[in-house]
């Protein structure tokens, strides 16, 4: 294994006190906490927007920490899921009286984690709603399966939601549109390589120098199959097939597009994928409203790309495009 | 059991999580995200150094403690699962620096049922409820033949093992290793093994 | 090799076919001519910024198209710079008038095709500038080379002679502090991993899973020399001992810093490497007025990591906190 | 020459360059960024297609239009160096369909001196100028000589030859094999290994 790193065990507090030097304005990073928060947290009155998850998927969850955004993140090690502890400290510090909306993933740990947390936080008289983001069409059985996955999504919650608290939407309306927002996404992932963890430091699967991992999250765990590569336009279609199965859109809905590198993709293969959704999504008379492409969701140094469509409706777009002022997502400010 | 046995107990679960770190990671590698030896081990860790630097004098608040610590230090899912069994076992105990043999057995009860419903798995659902629902009920049934806390100790540990090679088999349900589907099959579970290791350890120490 | 891609002789078009597809508000992409211009360009009397380069660098320079930044971009193939005729059609389609600035890499082909180009602009009565990036202390010895490479610096210039030309500024003076932003600077790399060119192939170069290549530059090239890994903080305090030999920084000056990924190396690791750079710069007396951390200046695929610190003027901070609205930096707007 | 023959020297060039692509590439990729071979294939293939689709008929023309193909379509180092070399030769050349032998030597001459004024190459810098020069001297000896097209361009060929093998020797000190610094030793410059597939390509049509 190769990392820029100094001992392994100490990669998730020292890429924090990174962050923390790096935006010294704008973030306040609790170091023996575990916490990212705004500098400007709390802020009476503003419902605050609370989300975490392992280490390893940056600029998710740190990141997207700001104005806009997030007001707290909680990173755990390296693929593990934060502890309560952190979860609540961090709740308590952002929450301006107003409640905290957690934004969690859908696995078992943070799921867990993060209801601990809120039932010590409701002890300690803190209104706490919960929004879990299952968006990941590729867990398809969900008798069989912990359900679906929450990955890509996650991004569109966090900077919707985290608009309608800036502009001073309550508690249950900005859980409300978090959850509408996870309701109408899908995503699907393909990888090509798998990332190393630096405490295993060695890759969590092998793949054949002409396979693929089908179906994968974003924790370096393989997916439901293996394939042979194929092009990216094949691989692009696969996957709107299955996004738009799971969550059909009609002709002439709007969608936000997420065309998310895992990692160790190159900027120019994931414009080359954006170019191959375009293709489909207009045969098949979607209106694409928005798009992002980058490495927003990732999982360490993955070669990898999820595809993400929500469908969305004004509302939620102007949400989308209020400022955002975040390490990691930054417009109008 | 008393303090002092408790202590030992988690003392050589510490040290059976340490040495088998590698292991459990690999195991986690194949069907999860490879964090599961790096996870226990810290939070083992945590717990041994938690209960040496303020030692509690009965057993009951012991377990509490070190549950609470791994609930504190490990995140993922088995950091609450563990955690809350811990927990649930220490608080189900009479207080006091020792317990009998069927307070201990109500423990271990209780802290399946936290496990089972935190995590909401069923046995079969290749998780660590199909190590400890075997080695408890191998326990118990120790205990009503007659046994002392050793014999029903190596039984459980027996079972835990049996139980946790029996996962190989099983299709996972819960977890991470179930986004695998059909490809879970064939690779034995990283919580049940971890599970098997700390009954082992618990044989150990009454042995 | 597994890429998203499908023929790898069509990657560059089609990768440029979904920036176009991504941004259609913002830019105009001329797939036959092969450039990437502002929307809004010619900007009648406003002085255009031209540059572009091998492709594989993403977002550089594609991505830095925009308001408060580049007019056009012309992308070359992967690692190939581009060529005159590109260069010439860009130029001509953004001149306002006011003259043009070539922001060019000091690599022999990017410097041969932008001098054919600049040659041919002039001939059409274009005044053109050249503004020569090279930051690149790893290369030492320059008269036994083609001279420093252009790398991390191309950023800063891009973005600070960009913002001085959207508020106006003349063809000598967008060029001229071009210029000093380029002499200010001084960056040094490392590389964990080669990239693989579609192309090609297979990886630029092998590296045993302990050894590193010291001072590599952006295209896949071997480094000066390889190394044993050693830790982040070391390998930190080594790159800025090289760059603070070459463009000293005395006790009180002040410094933007550019923590820049090479593509395949996760933003973990990079803001790790942050905090090592803000600890032996704040040793040294240095201060830090800005900084950038992030995959910006890339190398395709490869893991790997440049440092660039550029001594700044208040008059060079002001322009680069301007605003500036890019696909691969945005903020301010 | 005239111009039947000169389209054969450009298409041959072409055909060397395509089979030998993927040696050209490893050679670039071990000092430089491994494109030389794809470029070169990239612009001799646009060669002939610009000259099959509309030929000209003087030999000058015809390089000069080979060149500006080669700058408008390779890019890299390459591009403009071997372009504004071949444009530079069909520049030298007298007007007409056919040229002579002592004119086709000047212009060869005047294209190396476009790779000298652009790249600003020595010999012994590890470039395309080391196989290059050679090359034309034997050329010109031979032609001194007595030697007919045939002969001279045998002679430039094995020159070429052995100037892009002796590279193997040099230190770089042009082109990014120069950043590598001694470790460009030990490894054939891959713009010197396709200027001599370019003179043995003439030496093919011409035999
Ligand atoms: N719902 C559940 N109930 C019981 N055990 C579970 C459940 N989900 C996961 N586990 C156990 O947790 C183990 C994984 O733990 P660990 O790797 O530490 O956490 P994570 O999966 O969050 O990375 C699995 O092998 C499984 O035995
Ligand atoms: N200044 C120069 N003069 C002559 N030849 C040069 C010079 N610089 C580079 N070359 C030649 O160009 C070759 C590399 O060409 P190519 O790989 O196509 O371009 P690039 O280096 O831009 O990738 C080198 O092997 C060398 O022979
Ligand atoms: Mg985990
Ligand atoms: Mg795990
Ligand atoms: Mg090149
Ligand atoms: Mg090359």
């Amino acid at each position: 294994m190769k990392k820029f790193i100094n001992d392994p065990a100490d990669v998730v507090a020292e890429a924090l006190a990174g962050l923390a030097a790096a935006h010294p304005d704008d973030l306040r990073v609790d170091v023996s906490e575990q916490y990212i928060a705004r500098a400007d947290a709390p802020r009476g009155g503003k419902v605050a927007l609370v989300s975490g998850g392992g280490s390893g998927h940056e600029p998710l969850h740190g990141g997207f920490v700001g104005t806009g955004m997030l007001d707290a993140a909680c990173p755990g090690e390296v693929f593990t899921s934060p502890v309560p502890d952190q979860i609540l400290a961090a709740t308590k510090a952002v929450d301006g009286g107003a409640g905290v909306v957690h934004v969690v993933k859908n696995y078992t740990g943070d799921v867990m984690n993060f209801q601990l947390a809120a039932e010590l936080a409701a002890d300690e008289g803190i209104a706490v709603e919960t929004v879990l983001v299952d968006d990941d069409v590729a867990v398809e059985n969900s008798t069989w399966t912990a359900g679906r996955r929450g990955t890509g999504a996650t991004l569109l919650v966090e900077k919707i939601a985290g608009a309608r608290a800036e502009e001073g939407g309550k508690l249950a309306e900005v859980a409300a549109i978090g959850r509408e927002v996870n309701t109408a996404s899908a995503s699907f992932a393909y990888a090509l390589t798998a990332g190393t963890t630096p405490a295993a430091g060695r890759p969590g699967f092998d793949l054949p120098e002409d396979e693929i991992e089908v179906g994968v999250g974003i924790h370096g765990e393989p997916g439901r199959r293996r394939e042979k590569l194929r092009p990216a336009r094949e691989l692009v279609r696969s996957a709107l097939d299955a996004i738009l199965e799971a969550k059909p859109v009609n002709d002439g809905d709007q969608v936000i597009v997420l065309v998310n590198g895992l990692g160790g993709t190159p900027l120019l293969e994931l414009y080359l994928v954006y170019g191959e959704v375009a293709t489909v999504l207009a045969e098949r008379g979607v209106r694409v409203a928005r798009r992002l492409v980058g490495n927003y969701v990732t999982s360490l140094d993955m070669a990898g790309m999820s595809l993400t469509v929500t469908r969305v409706t004004d509302e939620m777009i102007r949400l989308w495009d209020a400022p955002v002022r975040t390490p990691g997502l930054r417009w109008g400010a | 059991m008393d303090v002092a046995l408790a202590l030992a107990w988690l003392r050589a679960s510490a040290g059976a999580v340490a040495a088998e770190s590698d292991r459990l990671t690999r195991l986690d590698s194949a069907i999860g995200d490879g964090d599961h030896g790096v996870n226990m081990n810290r939070g083992f860790a945590a717990v041994v150094a938690a209960l040496d630097a303020t030692p509690p004098d009965a057993v009951g608040a012991l377990f509490v403690k070190a549950g609470g610590t791994l609930i504190s230090k490990v995140g993922g899912a088995s950091g609450p699962l563990y955690g809350s069994a811990l927990r649930a076992l220490g608080k189900a105990l009479p207080p006091g620096p020792e317990v009998e043999l069927a307070a201990l057995a109500g423990g271990l009860e209780a802290g399946l049922e936290a496990v089972r419903k935190l995590g909401g798995a069923e046995p079969g659902d290749k998780t660590i409820v199909d190590a400890y629902r075997p080695a408890l009920d191998a326990f118990e049934e120790a205990v009503a033949g007659g046994a002392d806390l050793a014999g029903a100790a190596a039984a459980a540990a027996r079972a835990a093992d049996e139980g946790a090679r029996a996962t190989t088999a099983m299709q996972a349900r819960k977890g991470r290793a179930s986004y695998l589907g059909e490809r879970s099959i064939g690779h034995q579970d990283p919580g049940a093994t971890s599970t098997a290791l700390i009954f082992k350890a618990l044989a150990d120490v009454t042995a």
